[in-house]
C-alpha cells in the first residue's frame, strides 16, 4: 500500500530520519517500536507531510506523495492520529467529531460519528464538553474516535493506547484487529505497549536513532535480541 | 437623546470589535490595524460621496468588498510570518507595522482626494447626511440592523456550520486541522477577508458619529480592543456585550457621573470606560462570555 | 507511619461531581498506586492534594498538618513535588534548563543574583546532579535541545527528571511512564525503589500494570470519584486485582 | 549634518535602549505582556516634574500654580547650575533616584491585577491602566501640568548650547550602558532562568515552589524603576514635561517593536533592534524629501515615510521572524564549565 | 553648480499636524505655505534677491514628543528656521532644543501665556515668536461680543487642551467682568467619539432659561459635528451661539450644518485686517481647491513672509546663519511688513510684537452664518473694546 524509499527527513535543519526504507502492506497491521526519540512519530509525521523531507520517496497507490500537502492526504483516505495535541481543546467533543469528518459529506459524517460513539460509548455523555476539560484517557479515546470518523483506508496511529486503562487499551487493540479483518484497513501503529501491539500485528519494524534497526514479521521481532534489550531495563543512576 | 447617542456609539464599537474578535478567534492575531481598516472604509465612502454622489449607506456593499480586499492584502503580508511559525507577539507587532502603512496610505490618499475634489478632505463627518425617523437618527436603525444581521450571520457561520468549526479548529491547532483535511490556508484567508469586510462596513458608518482623520484608526483602537476583550475574546457575542459596556460607560455613565460630580468629568469618558473595563475584568477574568454561569448559579444558591 | 491523609474530598466541575468523598492514607516510605478507569477522578484527586485544584469539601493532611487548598508553591516547601499527566515542558528552554528549575537556587532572588558568590556553589551542585539524571534517562546527548522539540516520550522523561532533581519527602506522579519505552520504564521504577530506600514516599497513578505492579506496596482503586477497593502488601493487592468488580471496570478479561 | 545625525541617533538609541531593556526583562524574559510600558516612563516624568519641581518651588519659595511656578523655580535653579555644575549633576542623580523609587513602587502595584488575569486580558488591562493614568495626567493640570506641561531643571545649564546635545547624549549612553551591565548581571543567573520558566509554563514553576506573584512583582518593580529612569532622562533632556508626550505609541508600541525586532530575551539583540529602529526612523525622517523630489510623488513625503517605515519593519520581521539575534539559553558559569567538560570528553 | 544652489536655498521647516485631530488646520497651513513659497520665490526673483526658499513639511500628530523628534531630524538636515508647531505643548517641548541649538521658530497658533510654556523671562523666548496674540485679546473680544449681543447668562463649551483651556479662561474672565453669568463650563475631550453627553448636559443647563442666554463654543471645526448631532427640535438651537477663531469661516459648517448654524448665528471672532490682500489670498486658496483658509493659516502665511525676508537679509549681512540677527530682523521686519514697506501686504493686519515676541495687536472681525454663508457683521476694536456693527 505504502512504500517508503530512502527517506531522509527532519525538522528544519535537524535531520531525524536516515535512509528509511519500509513497506506498509495493504490490509495488514504494521507496528513500529523503538526507544524514546528514535524517530517513530517523526516517521508517521513524515508520511503525512508534516515534516521536512530532504530526499526519498513515499509511494502510495503507485504515486509519489512525498510532496502532497497534508490536507490533501486526508482526502486520499489517509488518516493520522498524532501522539500529542490530538484533539482541539477549545472545541466540544461533538465539534471535534464533526470536524474529523471534514472531508466527508453530511450524512456520511453522521453515520461515522454513530459508529465512533458505539465504539466509545463513554463519549456520549460528554458530547457538549470542551475537549480541554477531559481526563487524559477521555481525550485519548476522543482522538481515537476522531480517527474512526475519518473513514480512511490507511490508518496511522501514534500510541493510541497511551494513558488508557488496561481494559480500554484492550478494546482499542481489538478494534484495530476488527478494522483490519472486517474492513480491510491498512494500519500503521506506533506503540510503547510493544509486546501487546506486536502480538496483534503482522509486520514489525524497530527504529533506533532514526534508522530502521529491524524489519520483519511481528513474531520475528518479538523474539529478537534487540527487542528484549529494548523492553527490559538495566541501567540506573 | 443621551441614550440614543450611547446606543449608536456602542453599536459602532460592536461592529469594530466584531472584526477584531473574528480574526482573533480564527487566526490568533490581535490585529492592531483593525481601526485603520475601518478608516480605509470611511475614506472610500467619502470618495463615493464626493465623486459619485452616492450616499454612504448605499455604498456599504462596496465598503464590504473594499474592506475584504484590505483584509486579504494584510493576510498576504502576514502570510510569510505565519508560515514561518512566528509567535503571536511577532504577528501583533507586524499588524502595528501594517497599521503604520495604512496610515501612510490613507494620508496620501486623502491628499490626492483633496486635490481631485478641490477642498481639504483630511477630516470629515457624515452626521449631517443622516436621515431621521420617528425623531431618531437614521444611523441608530442602520447600525442596529447591520449588527443584528451580522451577529446572526456570524453566529450561524461560526457555531453552526462545518466551515465555522473548521475556522476555529485551524486557529487552535493548524497541524491537527490539516490532518483532518482542512485547508488551513483557506480558512485563514477567509477570516481575514471577512474581518476586513466587517471593518469596511464599520468604516462607512463611523463618520455618522464622529470626525474622521487619517489617524482616527489609532485613536479608536483602544476602545475596540477594550470592547472585544471585556466581552471575552473567545466568543463573538463577547464583542456585542463588550461594545455596549464600553460604549455606554463612555457616554452614559460618564454623563451621570458628570451631572453628579461636575461637568469637569465629561472629558474623562475614556478614562471611565477603561476603569469600568478593568473592574469588569477583575470580576470576570475571562471576559463576560467567559463566565461559568453554572458555577455562579451554584454559588448564589449555596449562599 | 502515615505521611498523607485525605478525608472525604469532594470536588465539583460545574454540576458534575468528579470526587465524591475520597479518603486515602499514604504511609511514609511506601510506593502507593492509584488505578481506576479513565475519568474516574485520579488526576483530580492528585490536583487537589497538590493544590492545583481547590477541594469543595474535605481535608488534606500532610505529616499531620492541614494543607487543604494551600497554594502549590507552598506545598513544595512542605516537601511535596509532582509531575503532570500531560507533560508541562518549558518549551523554549533547553532540556538542561528544564531540569535545573527543579531545585530552588538562592540566585533566583534578584538581589542575590547580582552577587555570584551567593549562588554559584548551589548552581554547581545542581548542574552536576542534572547531568547525572539526564544520563540515567538517556537524554544527556540532548541537554541543549529545546524541550518543545522533544518526542512525546522524551518530554515525559524530562517531567520525571525534574521531579528527581529535588529532595522532597513525597513525589506524586501522574502516569509517569505512559509513552515511555518499556525498558526505560523499568529503570525508572528501579530508581523509585532506590529513592524509597532513602525514605522518599511515592504516590503514583499508572495504567501500565504489567510494569508497575512489581514495585508497589499499596494500591487504591477509584471509580466514579470514589475509592472502591484498597490493598496493602502483595497478597492483598493480588486479591484486589482479581476482585470481579475491579476486573470488570478496569482490567478487562 | 552627518555629525548631527549621529548625535541624534545615539541619543535616541540610549533612551530607547533603557526602555527596551526593561521591557525585555518584563516581556522577553518573564513573559508579562506589559502593554502599559509607557506608564513607567510617565512615572519617571512625574518623579521629576511632580515631585522635584515642587520641592524646588518650596525651596525657592515660588508660589502660585505649578505650571507658572515651575517655570520660575527652574529658571532660578538653572542660574545656580550655570555657575555650579555640581548642582546639575546632583539634580541628575536625585532625579534618577526619585524616578526609580517611584517607578519601583508603581510597578509593584501596577502588576497586581495579574493575580487574576492571563495573557491578552492582562495585556489589555495593563494598557488600560496606563492609558487611564496618561489621560488623567493630560487633563488634570495639577499633576504635571497636563497639556500645558511644566519646566524641569536644565542639568547642563553650565554647558553652552551647541555642546549641550552631545554632552547629554554622552550621559544617556553612559547610563544606558550601566543599565545594560545591570541587566546582563541580573539576568544571566538563576533569576533570569526562573523568569523564562515562568514565561514558558506557570504551572510547572508553581509546582516547584515558586511564588509566581512575587516573581512578577519583583520583575515589574525593577522594570518600571528602569523605565522611569528613561522617563526622567527624557524630561531632563527636553527640560520640560508635557503630559501628552508620553503616548502609548511612542513609549509602548515602538519599544515592543524594537524588542521583537532585535530578538526578545536577548539584551544584545535588543540593542540591535533599537539601533535598527532609530536609524531607519531618523534616516527616513531626513531623506524622505529627496525621495519625494526624485520620485515626484503627488503627496507629502510624510506619508511615504510612514509607509516605508512599516514596510521596512515587516521586511526585517520576514527575514528574521525570531528577531535579529534569537534568544539563547542562559548559561551560568557552572553550566559553561560542565558543558566544556562534556565537549572535551567527546 | 549644485553646491552653490544648495547654499542659496533657505530651508524652512513646517511642523504641523497632518494626520491627527488638527489635520484640517495642518493641511491648510501646509497649503498656504506652499502658496507663500511660490510667491516668495517669485518676489525674490523680481527683487533680485539671490535666494530661494524651500519648504519641508512634517507631521507632528500634535504629539509633543513626535514634534521634537521631527524638529531634531529637520535640524540635522540643516534647517534652522521653523514655522509652527501648532500647540502650546509642542512649543514648550521644543523650547529648549530651539534655545540651545539657536533655532528660530514662529508659531501661528500657540496662545498660552509665556510662563505656561516655560519662559520665565523674555530672554528665554528670544528665538520663539508667535504671530498670534495671547488669549486675552480674543477672550476680551468674545466677552464684549456676548455683552453686545445682549446675553446675560451663558454656557461655555470648550475644547480641553492648551489652546481651548487658555482661551476659555480668558473669555470667562472677561464675561464675568462684563457682568454676564456663566452657568456652566463644559469641557470636551478633543478626541471625542460621542457628543451626546455634552449635548445632554448643555440641554439640562439651558432648560427654562430666557432668551438672554447664549452658548459660547470654544473649539475648532468640530462645532459642525456637534451641531450635526443636535436634533432639529432641540432647545439648544433656540439660543444664540458664539464661536471663536476656531469656528469662524469654517467651510465645514456651511457644507454640513448650514441651517442649524443660521438658526443660532454662530457669531465667531476672527482676526481682522482691512487689507484686501487677505481676500485675494483666500480667493487664490479657494481657486487651488483648498477650500477656505482659517485664521492660523493666514498667520503662518505672514510668518513665512516675514521669516523669509528676514532670513535673506541676515544672509546678506552676515553671510551665514545667525540666530540672534535673524530674531532681531524678524522683530523689525514684522512691522515693516505690516506697513507694506516690502511691497507686499500683511494678510492678518498689523503685526506688532511685544517684549515676549508675541503678537500684541489686532482687531477682531465678527462673522456670522447667514443664508449666503459666512458674513462679516461687525468689527471689535482692540483699543476701545467697542464693536461697530456693519
Ligand atoms: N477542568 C475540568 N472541567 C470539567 N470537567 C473536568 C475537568 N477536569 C476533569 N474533569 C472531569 O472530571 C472527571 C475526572 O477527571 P480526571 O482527570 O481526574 O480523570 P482520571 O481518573 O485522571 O482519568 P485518566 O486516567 O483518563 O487520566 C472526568 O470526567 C473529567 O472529564
Ligand atoms: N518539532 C520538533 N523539532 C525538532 N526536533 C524534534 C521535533 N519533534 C521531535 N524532534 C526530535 O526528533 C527525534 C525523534 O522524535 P520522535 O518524536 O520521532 O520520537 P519517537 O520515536 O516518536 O519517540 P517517543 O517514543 O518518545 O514518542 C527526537 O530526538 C526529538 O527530539
Ligand atoms: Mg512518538
Ligand atoms: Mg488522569
Amino acid at each position: 500500500m505504502i512504500k517508503v524509499k530512502n527517506l531522509n527527513a527532519g525538522y528544519g535543519k535537524l535531520q531525524i530520519l536516515f535512509d528509511v526504507n519500509a513497506k506498509i502492506e495493504k490490509g495488514k497491521i504494521t507496528t513500529v517500536v523503538g526507544p524514546n526519540g528514535s524517530g517513530k512519530s517523526t516517521f508517521l509525521k513524515t508520511l503525512f507531510g508534516l515534516t521536512k523531507i530532504y530526499s526519498g520517496e513515499i509511494i502510495f497507490k503507485d504515486k509519489d506523495i512525498a510532496k502532497v500537502p497534508p490536507h490533501k492526504k486526508a482526502r486520499m483516505k489517509i488518516a493520522y492520529l498524532p501522539q500529542t495535541n490530538n484533539v482541539f481543546a477549545n472545541l466540544t467533543v461533538e465539534e471535534n467529531l464533526k470536524i474529523a469528518g471534514y472531508v466527508l459529506n453530511k450524512d456520511k459524517v453522521k453515520e461515522r460519528i454513530e459508529i465512533a460513539l458505539n465504539v466509545f460509548p463513554e463519549l456520549k455523555d460528554i458530547l457538549k464538553r470542551k475537549a480541554g476539560t477531559l481526563s487524559g484517557g477521555q481525550r485519548q479515546f476522543l482522538a481515537m474516535g476522531m480517527a474512526l470518523v475519518r473513514d480512511a483506508e490507511v490508518l496511522m496511529l501514534d500510541e493510541p493506547t497511551a494513558q488508557l486503562s488496561p481494559k480500554l487499551a484492550e478494546v482499542i487493540f481489538e478494534k484495530i484487529i476488527e478494522m483490519r479483518d472486517n474492513f480491510g484497513l491498512t494500519i500503521l501503529l506506533v506503540e510503547q505497549n510493544a509486546k501487546r501491539a506486536l502480538e496483534i500485528s503482522d509486520n514489525g519494524y524497530m527504529f533506533v536513532s532514526g534508522r530502521v534497526a529491524f524489519e520483519g514479521t511481528a513474531e520475528e521481532l518479538l523474539n529478537h535480541e534487540k527487542f528484549k534489550e529494548y523492553s527490559l531495563g538495566i541501567t540506573a543512576i | 437623546m443621551i441614550l440614543e447617542g450611547a446606543i449608536i456609539y456602542s453599536n459602532l464599537l460592536v461592529l469594530l470589535a466584531l472584526g477584531l474578535t473574528l480574526t482573533y478567534i480564527t487566526t490568533n492575531v490581535p490585529n492592531f490595524a483593525q481601526g485603520s481598516y475601518a478608516i480605509v472604509g470611511s475614506y472610500v465612502a467619502l470618495t463615493m460621496l464626493k465623486l459619485f454622489d452616492i450616499s454612504p449607506y448605499l455604498s456599504l456593499p462596496v465598503l464590504f468588498v473594499v474592506g475584504a480586499v484590505v483584509g486579504l492584502v494584510t493576510y498576504l503580508a502576514l502570510k510569510p510570518l505565519i508560515k514561518r511559525g512566528a509567535s503571536v507577539e511577532i504577528l501583533m507587532i507586524a499588524t502595528l507595522a501594517i497599521d503604520l502603512i495604512l496610515l501612510g496610505v490613507i494620508g496620501a490618499y486623502s491628499e490626492i482626494l483633496s486635490a481631485i475634489v478641490g477642498s481639504t478632505q483630511a477630516k470629515f463627518v457624515f452626521a449631517n447626511l443622516d436621515f431621521s425617523l420617528f425623531g431618531f437618527k437614521g444611523i441608530l436603525f442602520v447600525s442596529t440592523f447591520v449588527i443584528i444581521l451580522l451577529l446572526i450571520g456570524l453566529y450561524l457561520l461560526l457555531y453552526k456550520t462545518k466551515f465555522g468549526i473548521a475556522l476555529r479548529a485551524s486557529m487552535e491547532n493548524p497541524s491537527l486541522a490539516q490532518t483532518v483535511g482542512i485547508d488551513v490556508e483557506k480558512t485563514r484567508l477567509f477570516s481575514w477577508i471577512l474581518s476586513g469586510a466587517l471593518a469596511g462596513i464599520a468604516g462607512g458608518l463611523l463618520p455618522f458619529m464622529q470626525e474622521i482623520v487619517p489617524a482616527t484608526g489609532g485613536l479608536i483602537i483602544i476602545s475596540i480592543f477594550a470592547a472585544s476583550i471585556v466581552g471575552g475574546l473567545r466568543h463573538i457575542s463577547g464583542a456585542l456585550i463588550g461594545g455596549y459596556i464600553i460604549g455606554v460607560s463612555e457616554s452614559l455613565i460618564t454623563y451621570y457621573l458628570a451631572s453628579a460630580f461636575g461637568t469637569g468629568f465629561l472629558v474623562y469618558g475614556k478614562v471611565i470606560s477603561l476603569i469600568i473595563m478593568i473592574i469588569t475584568l477583575l470580576v470576570t477574568p475571562y471576559g463576560i462570555t467567559g463566565v461559568d454561569w453554572k458555577k455562579v448559579k451554584k454559588m448564589l444558591s449555596t449562599s | 507511619m502515615e505521611i498523607l491523609r485525605t478525608e472525604n474530598i469532594i470536588k465539583y466541575f460545574g454540576e458534575f461531581r468528579a470526587l465524591n468523598g475520597v479518603s486515602i492514607s499514604v504511609n511514609k516510605g511506601d510506593v502507593t498506586l492509584i488505578i481506576g478507569p479513565n475519568g474516574s477522578g485520579k488526576s483530580t484527586l492528585i490536583n487537589v492534594i497538590t493544590g492545583f485544584l481547590k477541594a469543595d469539601e474535605g481535608k488534606v493532611y500532610f505529616e499531620n498538618k492541614d494543607i487543604t487548598n494551600k497554594e502549590p508553591a507552598e506545598l513544595y516547601h512542605y516537601g511535596i513535588v509532582r509531575t503532570f499527566q500531560t507533560p508541562q515542558p518549558l518549551k523554549e528552554m533547553t532540556v538542561l534548563e528544564n531540569l535545573l528549575i527543579g531545585e530552588i537556587n538562592p540566585g533566583e532572588s534578584p538581589l542575590k543574583a547580582l552577587f555570584y558568590k551567593k549562588w554559584i556553589p548551589k548552581e554547581e551542585e545542581i548542574v552536576e546532579k542534572a547531568f547525572k539524571i539526564l544520563e540515567f534517562l538517556k537524554l544527556s546527548h540532548l541537554y541543549d535541545r529545546k524541550a518543545g522539540e522533544l518526542s512525546g516520550g522524551q518530554m515525559k522523561l524530562v517531567e520525571i527528571g525534574r521531579a528527581l532533581m529535588t529532595n522532597p519527602k513525597m513525589i506524586v506522579m501522574d502516569e509517569p511512564i505512559a509513552g515511555v519505552a518499556p525498558g526505560l520504564a523499568h529503570d525508572i521504577f528501579n530508581h523509585v525503589l532506590e529513592l524509597k530506600e532513602k525514605g522518599v514516599t511515592f504516590l503514583i497513578i499508572e495504567h501500565r500494570l504489567d510494569i508497575v505492579l512489581n514495585y508497589i506496596d499499596h494500591l487504591y482503586v477509584m471509580f466514579n470519584g470514589q475509592i472502591i477497593a484498597e490493598g496493602k502488601g502483595e497478597e492483598e493487592i493480588k486479591k484486589v486485582l482479581s476482585d470481579p468488580k475491579v476486573v470488570e471496570i478496569y482490567i478487562g478479561e | 549634518m552627518i555629525v548631527e545625525l549621529i548625535s541624534l541617533i545615539l541619543l535616541w538609541f540610549g533612551i530607547y535602549y533603557i526602555v527596551s531593556l526593561s521591557l525585555n526583562m518584563e516581556f522577553g524574559y518573564a513573559g508579562i505582556p506589559n502593554f502599559g510600558k509607557a506608564l513607567s516612563v510617565l512615572v519617571g516624568a512625574i518623579a521629576v516634574g511632580g515631585i522635584l519641581d515642587r520641592l524646588l518651588m518650596l525651596y525657592f519659595g515660588v508660589g502660585g500654580g505649578l505650571i507658572e511656578g515651575s517655570t520660575y523655580a527652574t529658571s532660578m535653579i538653572n542660574d545656580v547650575i550655570a555657575s555650579n555644575p555640581l548642582v546639575g549633576i546632583g539634580i541628575l542623580i536625585l532625579s534618577i533616584i526619585l524616578a526609580s523609587i517611584l517607578g519601583f513602587i508603581v510597578g509593584a502595584i501596577f502588576i497586581l491585577p495579574s493575580a487574576k488575569l492571563k495573557e491578552d486580558y492582562l495585556g489589555i488591562t495593563l494598557l488600560a491602566i496606563s492609558e487611564a493614568v496618561f489621560l488623567v495626567c493630560t487633563y488634570d493640570l495639577n499633576i504635571i501640568g497636563g497639556y500645558y506641561g511644566i519646566s524641569t531643571p536644565d542639568i547642563l545649564a553650565f554647558v553652552s548650547g551647541e555642546y549641550r546635545g552631545w554632552v547629554f547624549t554622552g550621559i544617556v549612553l553612559f547610563i544606558a550602558f550601566l543599565v545594560y551591565l545591570f541587566f546582563e548581571r541580573l539576568l544571566n543567573t538563576p533569576f533570569g532562568r526562573i523568569l523564562k520558566a515562568m514565561r514558558e509554563n506557570e504551572d510547572t514553576v508553581k509546582a516547584f515552589g515558586r511564588d509566581i506573584m512575587k516573581l512578577r512583582i519583583k520583575t515589574m518593580a525593577i522594570g518600571s524603576a528602569i523605565g522611569a529612569i528613561a522617563g526622567a532622562l527624557y524630561s531632563l533632556y527636553t527640560v520640560n514635561i508635557v503630559a501628552n508626550a508620553f503616548t502609548r505609541v511612542e513609549w509602548t508600541f515602538f519599544p515592543f517593536l524594537m524588542v521583537l525586532l532585535g530578538g526578545k530575551g536577548n539584551n544584545k539583540g535588543v540593542a540591535l533592534g533599537v539601533l535598527c529602529y532609530v536609524i531607519v526612523k531618523v534616516l527616513l525622517d531626513v531623506y524622505k524629501y529627496d525621495l519625494k523630489y526624485t520620485l515626484n510623488i503627488p503627496f507629502e513625503p510624510v506619508w511615504l515615510s510612514y509607509i516605508l517605515f512599516g514596510v521596512l519593519m515587516l521586511l526585517i520581521l520576514y527575514y528574521k521572524p525570531s528577531g535579529l539575534i534569537p534568544e539563547k539559553p542562559i548559561l551560568t558559569p557552572p553550566m559553561k564549565k560542565k558543558i566544556m567538560e562534556i565537549s572535551n570528553n567527546k | 553648480t549644485q553646491k552653490q544652489e544648495e547654499e542659496n536655498v533657505i530651508k524652512v521647516g513646517l511642523l504641523v499636524d497632518l494626520s491627527g485631530g488638527l489635520a484640517t488646520y495642518g493641511n491648510n497651513e501646509k497649503h498656504i505655505c506652499e502658496i507663500a513659497e511660490e510667491k516668495i520665490n517669485k518676489y525674490f526673483e523680481e527683487k533680485g534677491i539671490p535666494y530661494k526658499v524651500k519648504l519641508y513639511v512634517e507631521d507632528t500628530k500634535a504629539d509633543p514628543k513626535v514634534c521634537l523628534d521631527k524638529m531634531q531630524a529637520l535640524h540635522a538636515m540643516g534647517i534652522n528656521f521653523f514655522l509652527g508647531p501648532m500647540a502650546s505643548g509642542e512649543v514648550k517641548n521644543v523650547k529648549n532644543f530651539v534655545n540651545s541649538n539657536k533655532l528660530v521658530i514662529i508659531s501661528p497658533s500657540s496662545t498660552a501665556p509665556p510662563e505656561a510654556i516655560g519662559c520665565a523671562k523674555p530672554e528665554d523666548k528670544k528665538y520663539i515668536f508667535r504671530f498670534v496674540p495671547t488669549d486675552n485679546f480674543q477672550g476680551n473680544a468674545i466677552g464684549d461680543l456676548a455683552k453686545e449681543l445682549g446675553l446675560k447668562n451663558v454656557i461655555v463649551i470648550y475644547r480641553k487642551d492648551a489652546w481651548g483651556d487658555g482661551l476659555e479662561k480668558a473669555t470667562v474672565e472677561k464675561l464675568k467682568a462684563n457682568g454676564i453669568k456663566v452657568i456652566d463650563e463644559i469641557p470636551y475631550d478633543p478626541n471625542i467619539g460621542d457628543w451626546s453627553p455634552i449635548i445632554q448636559t448643555a440641554t439640562n443647563d439651558i432648560s427654562g432659561k430666557g432668551n438672554d442666554t447664549g452658548i459660547i463654543f470654544i473649539g475648532y471645526e468640530e462645532v459642525a459635528t456637534l451641531l450635526a448631532q443636535i436634533k432639529d427640535d432641540s432647545p439648544l438651537l433656540n439660543y444664540k451661539w458664539v464661536g471663536c477663531d476656531g469656528t469662524a469661516n469654517s467651510k465645514k459648517v456651511i457644507e454640513e450644518v448650514k441651517d442649524k448654524a443660521i438658526k443660532v448665528g454662530l457669531y465667531s471672532t476672527m482676526f481682522y485686517s482691512e487689507t484686501d490682500e487677505a481676500e485675494k489670498l483666500k480667493e487664490e486658496f479657494k481657486k487651488r481647491g483648498y477650500g477656505e483658509p482659517d485664521q492660523y493659516a493666514l498667520n503662518v502665511y505672514d510668518a513665512f513672509w516675514v521669516g523669509a525676508i528676514s532670513y535673506a537679509e541676515m544672509l546678506n549681512e552676515s553671510g551665514k546663519y545667525d540666530a540672534d540677527l535673524l530674531a532681531k530682523k524678524i522683530k523689525e521686519n514684522a512691522i515693516k511688513y505690516s506697513e507694506g514697506q516690502f511691497g507686499v501686504k500683511s494678510v492678518t493686519g498689523y503685526i506688532k510684537l511685544n517684549e515676549w515676541n508675541d503678537r500684541a495687536s489686532g482687531n477682531y472681525g465678527i462673522f456670522a452664518v447667514t443664508k449666503d454663508g459666512w458674513k462679516l457683521v461687525g468689527i471689535w476694536d482692540s483699543t476701545t473694546g467697542k464693536i461697530s456693527w456693519q
